[in-house]
């Protein structure tokens, strides 16, 4: 079960963002993208999760096996904790591993709210929600966002150890070192040029 | 000491939980001998009949009606002004009775004007007026409902319970304007010359008077839920917190 | 699915959640209406099939927005998008949801409704029965409208605008229903109708919300 | 705070932005009506003054929850908040720019879609006038809704529940004030409590609409 | 024109969260306030900036000189870049300085649509907002959330070099590092212990 990208492109509101990005990601490995604001990522992400078409290229990994976490976590403010992530693991047909309160330090929060969590504790809940649905393979969009740094590694540690380690696969945007080692892909190069083919707006050019 | 002192939840529990009981039985005894005497011990009125003896009920219920929207009135301004938490419970905990009122007397009215005015239902500027009291029961109810946090709840709803005040008033003005009613006017005052007569009345004094305490009674049996209530979220609240302290 | 139902319907009994607000809204239009037209009887009962039924739309209607926007905003509904439940399934879940803490509740409390507006006593059954046999439909084509403008932040009144076009026929119906009853005559023509829209509804709706979802998800 | 109010406008004539949609409404509902009630031309005359009117409000109030809910949701309410413009300012340019989008359209319209109800033919100066008079009310009345319920995640349907019964005055005088007008009678009084309401309104409510939305902002 | 805390004690859900906490601030220095999730950090700088009312304790700095800038950053998404930025400068009866869109790099993006930023340029544009509005206490939440380094350090500079050069006060909450020489306090030490009095809840325990 590899993730394999060919020659991609994608684009936003009409005009290609990224053009010929290829990789590939073999079970148990993480791949991190790089790039300045702006560059694509979101997008790039986004059209790996099937939220949106690519404009050319192909995509390849197993049906049903692929999770994506974007900047807004689907948290349910009047839902307490151990409901949101009960409602996810139903969704998904699994059950909650007793051990993600733990792994996300959701212990002391179990009963609580999910409205009136601060920043940091409702990011560390829909990161919980991936250690809930037993996806293999993770698309994962600034996840640290607000995460304070013992967060951060926690976050770390459960991605090598509990994710990669069971041979899923993880693609990461982030800005900030998660200090796991895996490959780093700088899409900067990949920037669709203005004279681009590709997307939605080209066949007005 | 200043009567504030009993604003502090624990002391209001304190001093009026032993009260409590004797009101209900209070209550209790006043309903009974009212009602037993206005239905069975008075003649039926030459018009009306028998029907009369359900003012028993209805004049009542809906004095209360008014009078529980007034106490929330005042409640939520000494929440306001003094922000004691016991007088914002306690018209939270004045509102679903007074509500209820509002029905019987809607209720009653209703069952009553079939006979007389051959309808249960007629938008008679008075009974209108007491719909719209309930509406406003029920908006302010429905803001409680929706808050989470008890404090932003107490505020947002005293306000709007000031608000509405002024708005219910100037509805029943306006009622009165859009329709002129069948409904008789107010049959209880001062001087004897408009009141029923004695054998009606003297019972249904007795009666307003069960309602009286049995709202009393009700009132503070809530306004002790409603503490209890808010006690358990705190404990639950400083639980959490601790577990956060240790994690 | 049921996980979805389950949560949908407590994510509504929860505080702002709405449940029976559609009904107090429900109330109060049957309540202005005579502040509107004036208090005489016999107007009132000739228009009250004809309000009730506009009134339970409007409740219907303004609870529409909460389907999936809440979801949207909250990116919960990307990633049901991306889980094993199909869209058109959340789609038939959330107009179930609806319905159970709308049209129902409101179906229920229509007839003691009907008095405010001395409706005629001859017609509180086909009331009840053709608000049962209506709301749910209501809720379908709402979720359709719904699911059309869930990209839109507060869509609410762009999707009453598309949606209520959508409800005439079924508001047709509806009141025709009653008013017949009221008056005495025939009144399966209407009834069957309005079961025949129900139930085309419930079959084909869902399929056209869920490429509109996926639409605005892209 | 001319700032806010040409930002709110301009905001408003954006894309989904609603501006114009309130009289959209206000049309459909206008058209609904008579699906409802049945055809007869007699009894649509007869009720037409207070379906317009009922439906004017209506209109006005779906548009409520726009007012403070978006500048809520992405920070914006905070930081105006903590700007030097006081809110109960803030309070009063958002009643403004809602009836600048709303009421005003509404009453200009109301006129034409008289017609559909055949409304008398002397009505129709009394229509205008009275909405002139009175949807100013609305909005600010409205306003005070809407800052009370700001916090509460889509809580369209509680504000409705909550403004409604604030509105029934207004819609009492001002459908009063046409059905007279209608019947050739004195409207001088419903007129003069139109103008009260909405003095008043403007003078007192925007106080408390500031006070809600700083407890909301906590 | 200092900012001066004395034995603040903030709530937050009737709960205190900190007690005790007591700090100065001398023009042209910025205070970085750290600790983990949960700690606090937000319910202090909201309390700073007046949206809440402090449990006890005292705040002081000069009327009107304050600014709040928070997770959510006010944003209109149908407004574009330079619209947005304008409006905040009338509320605040200013003109845009045309120095800040190059300070934020937003030069390329003035006629875009906020709504289809992504979440840097967006994020990078709820700053811009504080080069406008010129209040001199700036009283800011995670500032950085999602932006690239390139863009922390843009941000830092315009914090060193503009505003607390022109004598400007900075109270920071963060989790990373923003390379500026700024004293940090951690908030740890004074989260308030579950028995601590304070909180509207006091009255019923
Ligand atoms: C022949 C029929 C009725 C009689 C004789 C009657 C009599 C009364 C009387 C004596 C009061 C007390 C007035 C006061 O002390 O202020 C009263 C109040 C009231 N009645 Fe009736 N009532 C009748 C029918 C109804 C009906 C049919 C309804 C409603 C469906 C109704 C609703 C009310 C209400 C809401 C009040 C409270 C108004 C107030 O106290 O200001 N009544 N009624
Ligand atoms: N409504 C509430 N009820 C109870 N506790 C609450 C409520 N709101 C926030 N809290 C708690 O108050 C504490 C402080 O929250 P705050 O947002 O200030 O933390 P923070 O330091 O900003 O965290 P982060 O770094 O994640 O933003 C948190 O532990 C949070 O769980
Ligand atoms: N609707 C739109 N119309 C035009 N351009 C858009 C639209 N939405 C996004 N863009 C542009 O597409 C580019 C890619 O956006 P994307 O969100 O993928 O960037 P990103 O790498 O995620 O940035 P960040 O690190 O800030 O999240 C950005 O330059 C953005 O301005
Ligand atoms: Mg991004
Ligand atoms: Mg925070």
């Amino acid at each position: 079960m590899t993730l394999r990208v060919q020659s991609l492109s994608v684009e936003r509101g009409g005009q290609p963002v990224i053009a010929g990005l290829s990789f590939e990601v073999a079970p148990g490995a993480a791949l991190i993208l790089r790039g300045p604001n702006g560059i694509g990522k979101t997008t790039v992400l986004r059209t790996l999760a099937g939220l949106q078409p690519p404009v050319s290229g192909t995509i390849d990994y197993p049906e049903d096996t692929a999770a994506y976490a974007s900047h807004a976590d689907g948290v349910k403010p009047t839902l307490t904790v151990t409901e949101n992530l009960t409602f996810w693991a139903q969704v998904y047909g699994r059950a909650v591993p007793g051990s993600v309160y733990a792994a996300f330090d959701l212990d002391a929060l179990r009963g609580r709210e999910a409205g009136t969590l601060s920043a940091g504790q409702k990011r560390r809940l829909g990161l919980a929600r991936l250690g809930v649905i037993g996806r293999a393979v993770l698309f994962l969009d600034e996840p640290t966002v607000s995460l304070d740094r013992f967060s951060v590694q926690m976050f770390a540690t459960f991605l090598r150890d509990t994710h990669l380690a069971a041979g899923g696969i993880a693609v990461i945007a982030t800005h900030i070192d998660l200090g796991l080692d895996a490959p780093e892909l700088d899409l900067t190069p990949f920037r669709a040029l203005a004279t681009d083919r590709g997307g939605s707006d080209e066949a007005f050019l | 000491m200043s009567i504030w002192e009993y604003a502090n939840p624990k002391k209001f529990m304190a001093t009026t939980a032993p009260v409590l009981p004797w009101l209900f039985a209070l209550a209790a005894l006043a309903m009974g001998v009212g009602l037993v005497w206005g239905f069975f011990l008075t003649p039926d009125d030459f018009r009306q009949g028998s029907t009369v003896k359900i003012i028993y009920l209805h004049v009542p219920s809906a004095l209360m009606a008014i009078n529980a929207w007034f106490m929330m009135l005042v409640a939520s301004l000494i929440w306001l002004v003094r922000r004691h938490h016991v007088s914002a419970l306690a018209a939270r905990a004045a509102a679903p009775v007074g509500m209820v009122m509002t029905l019987i007397a809607l209720f009653t009215g209703a069952v009553w004007g079939q006979p007389m005015w051959g309808t249960w239902w007629a938008w008679d500027p008075r009974l209108t007026s007491f719909l719209i009291l309930l509406l406003f029961y029920l908006g302010y109810i429905a803001l409680w409902e929706a808050i989470e946090d008890p404090d932003t709840a107490a505020d947002l709803t005293s306000v709007l319970c000031i608000v509405g005040s002024v708005f219910a008033v100037l509805s029943r003005y306006a009622v009165n304007f859009w329709n002129q009613g069948l409904h008789q006017g107010a049959s209880l005052s001062l001087d004897k010359e408009e009141n029923v007569a004695d054998v009606f009345y003297i019972p249904l004094l007795v009666c307003i008077a069960a309602f009286v305490l049995l709202f009393i009674a009700l009132v503070i049996q809530r306004t002790h839920t409603e503490i209890r209530l808010r006690r358990i979220r705190a404990l639950e609240g400083r639980a959490q917190h601790a577990g956060r302290v240790e994690a | 699915m049921k996980a979805l139902l389950i949560r949908d319907l407590r994510l509504g009994l929860r505080a702002g959640g709405g449940f029976g607000l559609g009904l107090a809204f429900f109330l109060i239009v049957v309540v202005l209406v005579p502040f509107g037209v004036g208090p005489e009887a016999a107007v009132l009962t000739r228009i009250a099939p004809g309000i009730l039924w506009v009134a339970a739309l409007l409740a219907a209607l303004l609870s529409l927005d909460r389907i999936f926007a809440l979801d949207f905003e909250d990116g919960s509904l990307a990633l049901l998008a991306t889980s094993p439940l199909p869209l058109e399934a959340a789609a038939v879940v959330k107009a179930l949801a609806h319905w159970i803490t709308t049209g129902l509740p409101l179906t229920l409390a229509a007839p003691g409704l009907g008095f405010l507006l001395n409706l005629a006593p001859d017609a509180y059954f086909y009331l009840l029965a053709s608000l049962a046999l209506g709301t749910p439909a209501l809720s379908i084509i709402g979720t359709f409208g719904a699911a059309l403008t869930v990209g839109l932040r507060r869509g609410g009144l762009l999707l009453s605008l598309l949606v209520l076009p959508l409800y005439i026929p079924t508001l047709i119906f509806g009141a025709e229903a009653v008013r017949r009853g009221a008056d005495g005559l025939a009144t399966a023509t209407p009834m069957v109708m309005l079961a025949g829209i129900t139930a085309g509804a419930f079959a084909l709706l869902p399929f056209a919300s869920a490429a509109a979802l996926r639409v605005n998800l892209r």
